[in-house]
C-alpha cells in the first residue's frame, strides 16, 4: 500500500516536473513569472485532442508539441522581448491577459464542456506492481518525466547553447556583450517551455480531463513548485515536485484533514526556513 | 394596449469553475424564452432578458445581479454555485427582485437564509439525499460501504447522511474518506478505497473533480470490482466528458428525458427538432427555472417581484416532472426524484433512470425556514 | 552659491515628492468635490451601483499598491485581510452585540497586528517568492474558511444581519448605492491623505531607502526590519478597511473574497492605475470596474477584449494611467510656462 | 590598415539625456589608443554606444569599415571586438571556467584559449570550479580580462580595467596588454591610472562633457605631461 | 593594550565555506590616524572590512570599538556607535535622488550636515539627480559621501579612489587627511592607489592570503622586500 502510494506520489511529481521545468526555463532566461503557463498547458492538451481525433494519441502528441513551440516562439518574439526592459510585474500582468485571451480562444473553438482525451492503445492496460493492478499509463508518465528532466539536465549542464542560457539567465545584457544572440536564444528557449507546457498538457489529457479551467488548476501546484525549488534553479524545481508530489499523496493517507493545506504549508515553512527556495542558488 | 414586458436577468456562469454547467443551463433558458416569445409571450407578455457573468464567484454575481435588478430585470434566474444564490437571497428585498434558483442544491436557499423573494425550483440536496436510503433499503445487498466526498460543507453533509442512512439499515461505512476540491490525481484515494473492505462506494464529488476520479477509477479498475454510488454524479457532462469510464455507475438522477409526462414528452420532442439530441439535466433546470418565473407572472399577472412572489408561493405548476407543488412554508418546488445508472442505450452511454420515487417520499424532509 | 544650489534642488525635490499640507488638503478637497458631483449627476441606480463597489474597490488597492510603491512587493495574498475583515465583522457583530462602530475598529486593529506580526516573519522573503509566499498563507485561510462549517457558512458563504444602526446611521444608508457611493468615497479620500501625510514625515523615505537597497540603509543605521512590517502592517489595514466597507454594503462574505484571483485581480487594478503614485491604484480600480462591466454588457468574448485591451495599457502606458495623467498634466504645464515667458 | 571601429559625430543618448556630442574617434588594426577624462564625461557611454546599450542618434558608427545600422548587443562581438566592461559584471551562476567559455561564443580562431588564460592568471586555474563572483574583486578584474580575451578579438575595448587591482597586477597587465597589442590586437583603453596609459598607449583621446576635446600622439609623453593634458 | 585605540581587531578570522579569508588578524586605529591596508587581490582586505564593519560573521577573535567590545553587535548598532564604511561594490540608494538619500543618512545622526560631505565631494550638483543615473564615478562618490555622513569617529573605505579620476581621487584624499588631523576620525584605508596610501596614511599594513605580511610606516613598508615582490612592483 505504501509503495503504490509513494508510486502514485511519483507519477503526479513527475507531471508537475514537466509543467514546471518549462515555467523555470522561461523565468530564468526572460525574469517572467509566466501565469499563461497554465493556458499554454491547456492548449497543448486540446490541440492534442483536435489532432488525435485524425492522427491517434501520438499524432496528436507531435502536433501539441510542434503548436505550443511555435506559440513559444512568438510569445517571445512578439511579447517578452519587446518588452525587456520592464519592470518584472508589469511583464508579469501581460502574460495574465494572455492566460485571459487564451481561455477564450479555447472556449470559442472547442465549447465550455469537458473532454477526454484517450490513451495510447499501447499503454491502456494495467500491470501487476505490489500486488495490485496499476496503469501502465501511469509508469509512462513517470517515464516522460524522467526523460525531460535528463533532457534538460545534460542541455543545460553540457552543451554550449546550455551555457548561453546560463549565462543569460543570469545577465543577459553580458552575456549578449560576449556575442550571444539571445534574442534567439530567448526564442528558442521560450519555444522550449512553452512545448514543454504543452507536452504536459497531452500526457495529463488521459487522466484529468481537459476543460477550459485545466490551466488555471495546475498553475498554483507548478508555481508552489518552482518557488518551493527555487526560482530559476531546475534542479530545485525536481526535487520540489517529487517532494510535492509525495506530500499529496501520502497526505491524502496519513493527513487527510490538513491535505488541502499541505502544499501551501510546504511552500511556507520552506521558505521561511531558506527565503530563497531549497537551492538557494540557480543550476 | 400592449402589457409590460417580461423582464429576465440571467446571471450566468460563462467565466471560471462552473462554466459547462453555465452553458448548458444557458442553453435550456434561452430555450424556454424562445418558446414563450414564440407562443405570443407568457400571458401575452413578451419576455426580455439580459445575460451577465457571474465569474462562478459570489462577488461578480452579485454585482451582475445588482446591476440587472436595479435597471428593471428584476427577475433574476442562473448561478451555478450555491453561494452565488444564497448572495443574491441575502439582496432581494433590498433590490426589490425576485430570484428562482436553478442549479444551487444548498439546503440554506430553503432552510436557514430562506426568504420571501426566493424560489427554489430544483432538487435540494435535502432531496437527493430522501431517496437514498429507500433506494438502499430495497436495492443493495451491499453489507459495508466505503465514502469519497470533496472536503468541504457539501461534501462532508452528503457523506454523514449517506452514513446515517447506512446506519439506519444496519450496515456499516468503512472508511470515510476526503478528498480536497481542486484535487487533480485521486489515486491516493483510490488506492485506499480499493483496500478496503468495501463493496460500494458513495462519491459526493464536485465537477472537475468527479471527471477526474470518474476517468481516475476506471484506470485503476475500481469501477469494475466495486459498484460506485454517486451524489450528484451520473450526469450527463460527467458521462460525456468521461468516455466510457461511467459505465455501470449507480446514482441519484434528477431529471432524465424518458420521465413520462406530457410535457415532457412535448418538451424533448421540441428539443430533439432543434437540437438533434435530447436535453441534459442542466438544460431541463434552466428551462424550467424560466418556466416557473413565467407561470407566475402569468398566475399573478404582474410583473412585480412581489407579485410574482405571492402566486408562485404555494402554487401548482406545471413542470416536465408534471404538476409540482411550490411548497409554501419553504418556497421548495416539490417534485419526483430517481435512482438511475449509466448504461448503454441504443449505441450511446447515458444515464437511465431505474427507480423514481414519488414526490410525496422526497418532500418528506423538514425544513427550519420559516416564511 | 552651490550650499544655496543645492538647497533649491533639496526643497524642490522635497516638493515634487510631498507637496505641501496645505497643498494635499485642497486637493482632498477637490476630490471630495469630485464625489459629490459623480453622486448628484449619476441617475442610473445600476452605474450608481457599479460605482459603489468599484470605490470599495479602490480602497483595497490602494492599500496593496501602498504595499509595491514603500516596499517594492507584490503581495498575492492581500485579499486574506480583506475578506478576513468581512469576517471578523460578521462574527463580531452575530457573536456578541457590541456596537458595530467598535466592531470596526477592533478588526482593523487586530488585522493590523496580525498582519505586522505575519510581516516579520515573512518579509525576508525576496522578490517573487514573497508573492508566491503571501498567495500561500492567503490560499491557506480560504481553504480553511471554505471548509469551515458552523455560522461561517463554509463555502457557501456568511450573511451578517447588522443592527438597524451601524455607526449612529440608517443601516440603510449602507446599503443603498448612492449614499454607500459617498461614504466610500469619503473614506477613500480621507485613507488616501492619511497616507500621502504618512509619506510626509521620515517614513515615506526611509521605506523607499529600504526598498532600493535594504543592506545599505543597515549601514546608514536603520533597522530594516520593523519599517518594512510596518509599511505591510498599513497596507493590510487599509485593504481591511475595503473589507469591512464590502461587507457593510453587501450583508455578505465568502470564502471567494479571500482566493488569490482576487488579490490578482486587483493587482491589476493597482498596475493598470500607475503604483508609483498613492491615488493611481485607486483610479485603476475604477477604471477597472467600468470597462470590465462595459465590455461583459457587449460581448461574450470579454476575457478575450479584456486581456488585450490590459496588454495595450501596460505596454503603452509604462506608469500606468497615473503615470500618463502626470506625464500629460507636466507637458501642459511646461507649455504654459513657455507661454508666459 | 583597416579601421576597426570608427565614430563619426556620434550622438549618444539615455532615454531622453544626451550624452555624447558629436563625437569622432577611430581605431586601427592593431593600434593602441587610450580615451581618458574625468568621471562622468562619457568615456563608458562610448563603450555603451558600441554595444547598443545607449542609443545612437545622430552621426554613423563604423566596424571594420562597415556602417552599422540595427545595431544589437551581440553585433559588436561578432565584429570582433570584445569588451571588459566597467565593474566587471561577472556573470555570478557560471563557474569561473564557464565565464571564461562563454567569452569565447563567437568562435575565432587565435592564441587565446582557457589553456593560454590559465597560464596568464593561476588563480583562475586554481579556482576553476567556484562561482565567478566568490573571487575578490580583483581577482574578478583578471577574470573579465581573460574572458574578453577568450574571443580573441580584433579590438580589446578595456573599461577602466585597473580598477581594484594590485599594483604588481597592473603592471602586469602593461606587459599583457603590450604583448596582445603586439600580436596585432588593437586596443583601446579608458583609464585613470595613468602609468598604465602611458606604458600602453600610443595615441590620446580626451574628453569632456560628452565631447573629444583633444587627440594626439602620446609617444613621449611622461605622466606629469599627461597628467597636465587631461586636467585643462 | 592600550584601551584607547579608536578600533582594534584582536586575531580576526573570517572563513567562506574552506576558504580562509582571514587569518588571526591583528590592527588597530589610534584616533585621527590614516592606516593604509592593502595587499594582493584576494588578500582577504574586503573580507576585514566586512568583519569589522558587522557584515559578515567572525569565525574567531573580537573588534573593539573606543576600547568596548563590539563583536556581538550588529550593523546598525555599530554605524550609531561612529563606525561607518563605504563598499568596494558600490552600494548606493538607486532609484532615490543623491540629495534624498543624503538627507536620510543624515537623520539618524544628530548634528550632521549632508550638504557639506555633498559639497566636499562634488555632489551637490547632482543633489535633484537620481542615483542610477549618474555616471560610475559619480556614484563611487556618492557610496563614500553616504559613509562620511555624521563624521563617524571610525571610517572603513573599500577602494574610495577606484573608479575615480586622478582630480576626484586627489581631493578625495585631501578632504581625508583633513577629517583625520582637524576632526579626529581614524580612516582605515583599503587601496590600490600607492601614490594615494602612501601620500596620506600614518601607518600601513598589509595583508596576503589572509594573514599580516607587514606592519609599519610608510617608508618601512615601502622598503619591505616581500611587499615589493608581492604587491607593489614598479610602484615601489
Ligand atoms: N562570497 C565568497 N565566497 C567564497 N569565497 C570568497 C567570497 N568572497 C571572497 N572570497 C574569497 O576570499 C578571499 C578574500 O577576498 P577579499 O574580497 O576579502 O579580497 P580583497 O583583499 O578585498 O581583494 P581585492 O583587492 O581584489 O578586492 C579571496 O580569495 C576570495 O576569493
Ligand atoms: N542610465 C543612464 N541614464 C541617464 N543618464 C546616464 C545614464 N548613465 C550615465 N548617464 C549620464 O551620462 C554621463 C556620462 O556617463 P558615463 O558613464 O559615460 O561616464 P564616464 O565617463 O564613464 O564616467 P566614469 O569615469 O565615472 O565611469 C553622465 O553624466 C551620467 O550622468
Ligand atoms: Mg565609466
Ligand atoms: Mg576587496
Amino acid at each position: 500500500m505504501i509503495a503504490i502510494q509513494i508510486l502514485n506520489g511519483l507519477v503526479y511529481g513527475s507531471l508537475l516536473m514537466i509543467v514546471a521545468s518549462g515555467l523555470v526555463l522561461i523565468y530564468g532566461l526572460r525574469r517572467v513569472v509566466n501565469f499563461a503557463h497554465g493556458s499554454l498547458f491547456m492548449l497543448g492538451a486540446y490541440i492534442a485532442y483536435a489532432a488525435s481525433l485524425q492522427f491517434g494519441f501520438g499524432g496528436g502528441l507531435l502536433a501539441a508539441v510542434a503548436a505550443l513551440a511555435a506559440v513559444g516562439f512568438c510569445l517571445d518574439r512578439f511579447g517578452f522581448r519587446l518588452l525587456q526592459d520592464r519592470d518584472p510585474l508589469t511583464v508579469m500582468l501581460v502574460t495574465f491577459g494572455l492566460l485571459l485571451v487564451f481561455e477564450d480562444v479555447v472556449q470559442s473553438i472547442w465549447g465550455k464542456q469537458s473532454y477526454s482525451l484517450a490513451a495510447p492503445e499501447a499503454l491502456q492496460g494495467t500491470v501487476d506492481l505490489f500486488g495490485s493492478p496499476f496503469p501502465v499509463y501511469r509508469l509512462a508518465i513517470v517515464a516522460v518525466g524522467a526523460l525531460v528532466a535528463a533532457c534538460l539536465v545534460g542541455w543545460l549542464r553540457y552543451s554550449r547553447i546550455g551555457l548561453f542560457i546560463r549565462g543569460a539567465s543570469t545577465d543577459p545584457v553580458t552575456t549578449a556583450m560576449q556575442g550571444v544572440n539571445t534574442d534567439r536564444l530567448s526564442g528558442g528557449v521560450v519555444a522550449v517551455g512553452a512545448a514543454l507546457a504543452g507536452l504536459a498538457g497531452v500526457v495529463s489529457g488521459p487522466f484529468l480531463s481537459l476543460s477550459p479551467t485545466m490551466g488555471s488548476d495546475i498553475l498554483i501546484d507548478s508555481f508552489v513548485v518552482v518557488v518551493i525549488g527555487g526560482l530559476g534553479s531546475f534542479a530545485g524545481a525536481f526535487v520540489a515536485a517529487m517532494i510535492l508530489g509525495q506530500v499529496q499523496a501520502l497526505g491524502a493517507v496519513y493527513l487527510p484533514d490538513l491535505a488541502a493545506l499541505l502544499p501551501f504549508a510546504l511552500m511556507t515553512a520552506v521558505l521561511i526556513w531558506r527565503p530563497s527556495g531549497l537551492s538557494g542558488s540557480r543550476v | 394596449q400592449a402589457k409590460e414586458p417580461v423582464r429576465i436577468g440571467i446571471v450566468n456562469s460563462q467565466s471560471g469553475g462552473f462554466t459547462a454547467q453555465g452553458e448548458d443551463s444557458l442553453r435550456g433558458m434561452q430555450f424556454a424564452v424562445d418558446e414563450a416569445n414564440a407562443a405570443g409571450g407568457a400571458a401575452g407578455r413578451p419576455v426580455e432578458v439580459q445575460i451577465g457573468d457571474d465569474e462562478s464567484t459570489p462577488e461578480a454575481g452579485r454585482r451582475v445581479a445588482e446591476k440587472f435588478a436595479r435597471s428593471g430585470y428584476n427577475l433574476l434566474v442562473g448561478p451555478i454555485a450555491s453561494s452565488i444564490s444564497l448572495a443574491l437571497g441575502q439582496n432581494l428585498q433590498r433590490w426589490d427582485a425576485l430570484y428562482v434558483s436553478t442549479l444551487s442544491k444548498s439546503d440554506r436557499i430553503t432552510g436557514d437564509a430562506c426568504n420571501a423573494r426566493m424560489f427554489q425550483a430544483n432538487h435540494s440536496d435535502a432531496m437527493d439525499l430522501a431517496i437514498v436510503q429507500p433506494w438502499l433499503k430495497e436495492n443493495a445487498k451491499e453489507k459495508r460501504f466505503a465514502i469519497l466526498a470533496n472536503d468541504y460543507v457539501w461534501g462532508r453533509d452528503s457523506a454523514e447522511s449517506f452514513t446515517k442512512a447506512v446506519q439506519k439499515l444496519g450496515k456499516e461505512v468503512d472508511v470515510t474518506l476526503y478528498a480536497p476540491t481542486g484535487t487533480k490525481d485521486f489515486a491516493p484515494y483510490i488506492a485506499q478505497l480499493k483496500n478496503s473492505g468495501a463493496e460500494a462506494v458513495w462519491v459526493a464529488l464536485v465537477g472537475r473533480d468527479l471527471i477526474a476520479f470518474a476517468k481516475q477509477a476506471a484506470e485503476f479498475g475500481l469501477t469494475t470490482s466495486k459498484r460506485i454510488i454517486g451524489h450528484a454524479y451520473i450526469m450527463n457532462f460527467v458521462v460525456k466528458a468521461t468516455e466510457g469510464a461511467t459505465d455501470g455507475v449507480w446514482g441519484v438522477m434528477n431529471y432524465a428525458p424518458e420521465i413520462d409526462t406530457p410535457k415532457n414528452k412535448a418538451y424533448v420532442a421540441a428539443w430533439r427538432k432543434k437540437f438533434g439530441r435530447d436535453p441534459n439535466e442542466n438544460e431541463v433546470a434552466g428551462y424550467n427555472g424560466i418556466q416557473v418565473i413565467l407561470q407566475g407572472v402569468a398566475k399573478a399577472d404582474s410583473v412585480k417581484p412581489t407579485a410574482v412572489a405571492a402566486a408562485l408561493k404555494g402554487a401548482t405548476l406545471e413542470t416536465v416532472w408534471g404538476q409540482a407543488t411550490m411548497r409554501a412554508e419553504d418556497h421548495q418546488l416539490v417534485k419526483p426524484n430517481y435512482f438511475g445508472r449509466v448504461k448503454r442505450v441504443g449505441g450511446e452511454l447515458r444515464p437511465v433512470i431505474e427507480t423514481a420515487f414519488d414526490a410525496s417520499i422526497v418532500a418528506a424532509t423538514p425544513s427550519n425556514c420559516k416564511l | 552659491m552651490s550650499a544655496i544650489i543645492t538647497a533649491t534642488a533639496l526643497e524642490d525635490t522635497q516638493v515634487k515628492r510631498n507637496p505641501g499640507v496645505m497643498r494635499l488638503c485642497a486637493m482632498a478637497a477637490a476630490a471630495v468635490a469630485v464625489g459629490l458631483t459623480v453622486n448628484m449627476s449619476v441617475t442610473s441606480n445600476g452605474l450608481m451601483s457599479l460605482l459603489t463597489q468599484a470605490t470599495i474597490y479602490a480602497v483595497f488597492a490602494l492599500g496593496l499598491g501602498f504595499l509595491l510603491k514603500q516596499n517594492g512587493m507584490v503581495s498575492f495574498g492581500h485579499a486574506l485581510f480583506f475578506g478576513m475583515a468581512g469576517y471578523l465583522v460578521g462574527a463580531a457583530v452575530t457573536l456578541t452585540g457590541w456596537p458595530v462602530g467598535m466592531v470596526v475598529v477592533l478588526t482593523v486593529a487586530a488585522i493590523g497586528m496580525f498582519a505586522f506580526g505575519l510581516a516579520l516573519v515573512i518579509v525576508r522573503v525576496p522578490g517573487i517568492a514573497f508573492g508566491m509566499l503571501t498567495l500561500a498563507i492567503g490560499q491557506s485561510f480560504y481553504v480553511l474558511v471554505s471548509k469551515s462549517r458552523g455560522f461561517t457558512g463554509g463555502a457557501d458563504g456568511m450573511n451578517i444581519n447588522f443592527p438597524a444602526q451601524v455607526f449612529g446611521m440608517e443601516l440603510a444608508s449602507f446599503q443603498n448605492p448612492s449614499s454607500m457611493f459617498l461614504i466610500c468615497w469619503l473614506v477613500l479620500v480621507a485613507l488616501v491623505l492619511l497616507l500621502a501625510l504618512l509619506l510626509r514625515t521620515g517614513f515615506g523615505p526611509l521605506t523607499e531607502a529600504i526598498r532600493e537597497n535594504e543592506e545599505r540603509a543597515r549601514f546608514i543605521g536603520f533597522r530594516t526590519l520593523l519599517p518594512r512590517a510596518a509599511v505591510f502592517a498599513v497596507s493590510a489595514m487599509v485593504t481591511a478597511v475595503g473589507g469591512v466597507l464590502s461587507a457593510l454594503y453587501t450583508g455578505f462574505v465568502s470564502p471567494e473574497s479571500l482566493h488569490w484571483s482576487v488579490s490578482g485581480t486587483v493587482l491589476i487594478m493597482v498596475v493598470l492605475g500607475g503604483s508609483r503614485t498613492l491615488w493611481g491604484p485607486a483610479v485603476g480600480a475604477v477604471v477597472y470596474y467600468l470597462f470590465r462591466d462595459f465590455v461583459g454588457e457587449h460581448t461574450t468574448h470579454w476575457m478575450s477584449i479584456f486581456g488585450v485591451s490590459l496588454i495595450a495599457v501596460i505596454v503603452l502606458w509604462p506608469a500606468g494611467i497615473a503615470g500618463g495623467v502626470m506625464r500629460a498634466a507636466t507637458s501642459l504645464q511646461r507649455a504654459a510656462a513657455r507661454r508666459l515667458a | 590598415m583597416t579601421r576597426l571601429l570608427k565614430f563619426e559625430a556620434v550622438n549618444a543618448y539615455y532615454g531622453r539625456a544626451h550624452v555624447l556630442h558629436d563625437v569622432s574617434l577611430h581605431v586601427e588594426a592593431g593600434e593602441r589608443v587610450a580615451l581618458v577624462g574625468r568621471n562622468g564625461v562619457g568615456k563608458t557611454t562610448v563603450v555603451n554606444t558600441i554595444l547598443n546599450l545607449a542609443s545612437l542618434r545622430g552621426g554613423t558608427m563604423q566596424f571594420n569599415g562597415r556602417a552599422q545600422q540595427g545595431l544589437r548587443t551581440y553585433t559588436a562581438a561578432r565584429a570582433g571586438i570584445a569588451v571588459v566592461p566597467q565593474g566587471r559584471r561577472i556573470i555570478a551562476n557560471l563557474t569561473i571556467e564557464e565565464n571564461l567559455l562563454l567569452g569565447g561564443a563567437v568562435k575565432r580562431p587565435g592564441p587565446w584559449n582557457l589553456a593560454s588564460i590559465y597560464e596568464l592568471f593561476p588563480i583562475l586555474r586554481e579556482r576553476a570550479h567556484t562561482p565567478g563572483t566568490a573571487l575578490s574583486g580583483g581577482q574578478q578584474q583578471m577574470l573579465a580580462i581573460g574572458r574578453a580575451m577568450m574571443a580573441n578579438p580584433s579590438l580589446l575595448v578595456l573599461d577602466e580595467p585597473s580598477e581594484g587591482l594590485a599594483p604588481v597586477i597592473v603592471d602586469q597587465l602593461a606587459v599583457i596588454f603590450n604583448r596582445l597589442a603586439d600580436a596585432g590586437t588593437a586596443l583601446l583603453l579608458i583609464e585613470q591610472n595613468l602609468s598604465l596609459i602611458t606604458r600602453v598607449a600610443r595615441r590620446l583621446y580626451v574628453m569632456a562633457k560628452g565631447s573629444i576635446i583633444e587627440e594626439g600622439a602620446l609617444e613621449g609623453l611622461d605622466i606629469e605631461q599627461l597628467h597636465k593634458h587631461i586636467v585643462v | 593594550m592600550s584601551a584607547n585605540y579608536a578600533l582594534e581587531a584582536r586575531d580576526l578570522s573570517v572563513r567562506y565555506g574552506g576558504v580562509t579569508a582571514n587569518d588571526g588578524v591583528s590592527m588597530h586605529l589610534a584616533q585621527g590616524e590614516i592606516r593604509g591596508l592593502i595587499g594582493p587581490n584576494g588578500a582577504g582586505k574586503s573580507t576585514f572590512i566586512d568583519a569589522l564593519s558587522g557584515r559578515r560573521a567572525i569565525a574567531a577573535g573580537s573588534v573593539h570599538l573606543a576600547g568596548s567590545d563590539i563583536t556581538a553587535l550588529g550593523v546598525v548598532e555599530r554605524r550609531l556607535l561612529g563606525l561607518s564604511r563605504s563598499f568596494q561594490r558600490t552600494s548606493i540608494f538607486p532609484g532615490m535622488r543623491i540629495g534624498v538619500q543624503m538627507e536620510l543618512a543624515a537623520s539618524k545622526i544628530p548634528d550632521a550636515d549632508p550638504d557639506e560631505v555633498m559639497r566636499e565631494l562634488g555632489l551637490d550638483r547632482l543633489a535633484g539627480r537620481v542615483a542610477d543615473e549618474i555616471s560610475y564615478g559619480d556614484q563611487r562618490r556618492l557610496d563614500i559621501a553616504l559613509a562620511l555622513v555624521g563624521r563617524p569617529s571610525v571610517l572603513l573605505l573599500d577602494e574610495p579612489m577606484a573608479g575615480l579620476s586622478v582630480e576626484e581621487s586627489m581631493k578625495l584624499a585631501r578632504h581625508l587627511r583633513n577629517l583625520a588631523r582637524n576632526w579626529g576620525v581614524s580612516v582605515l584605508l583599503v587601496e590600490h592607489d600607492m601614490e594615494v596610501v602612501f601620500g596620506i596614511s600614518d601607518s600601513i599594513t598589509v595583508l596576503e592570503t589572509g594573514k599580516l605580511l607587514a606592519e609599519g610606516t610608510p617608508d618601512e613598508v615601502r622598503a619591505h622586500p616581500k611587499v615589493r615582490e608581492a604587491y607593489l612592483g614598479s610602484a615601489a
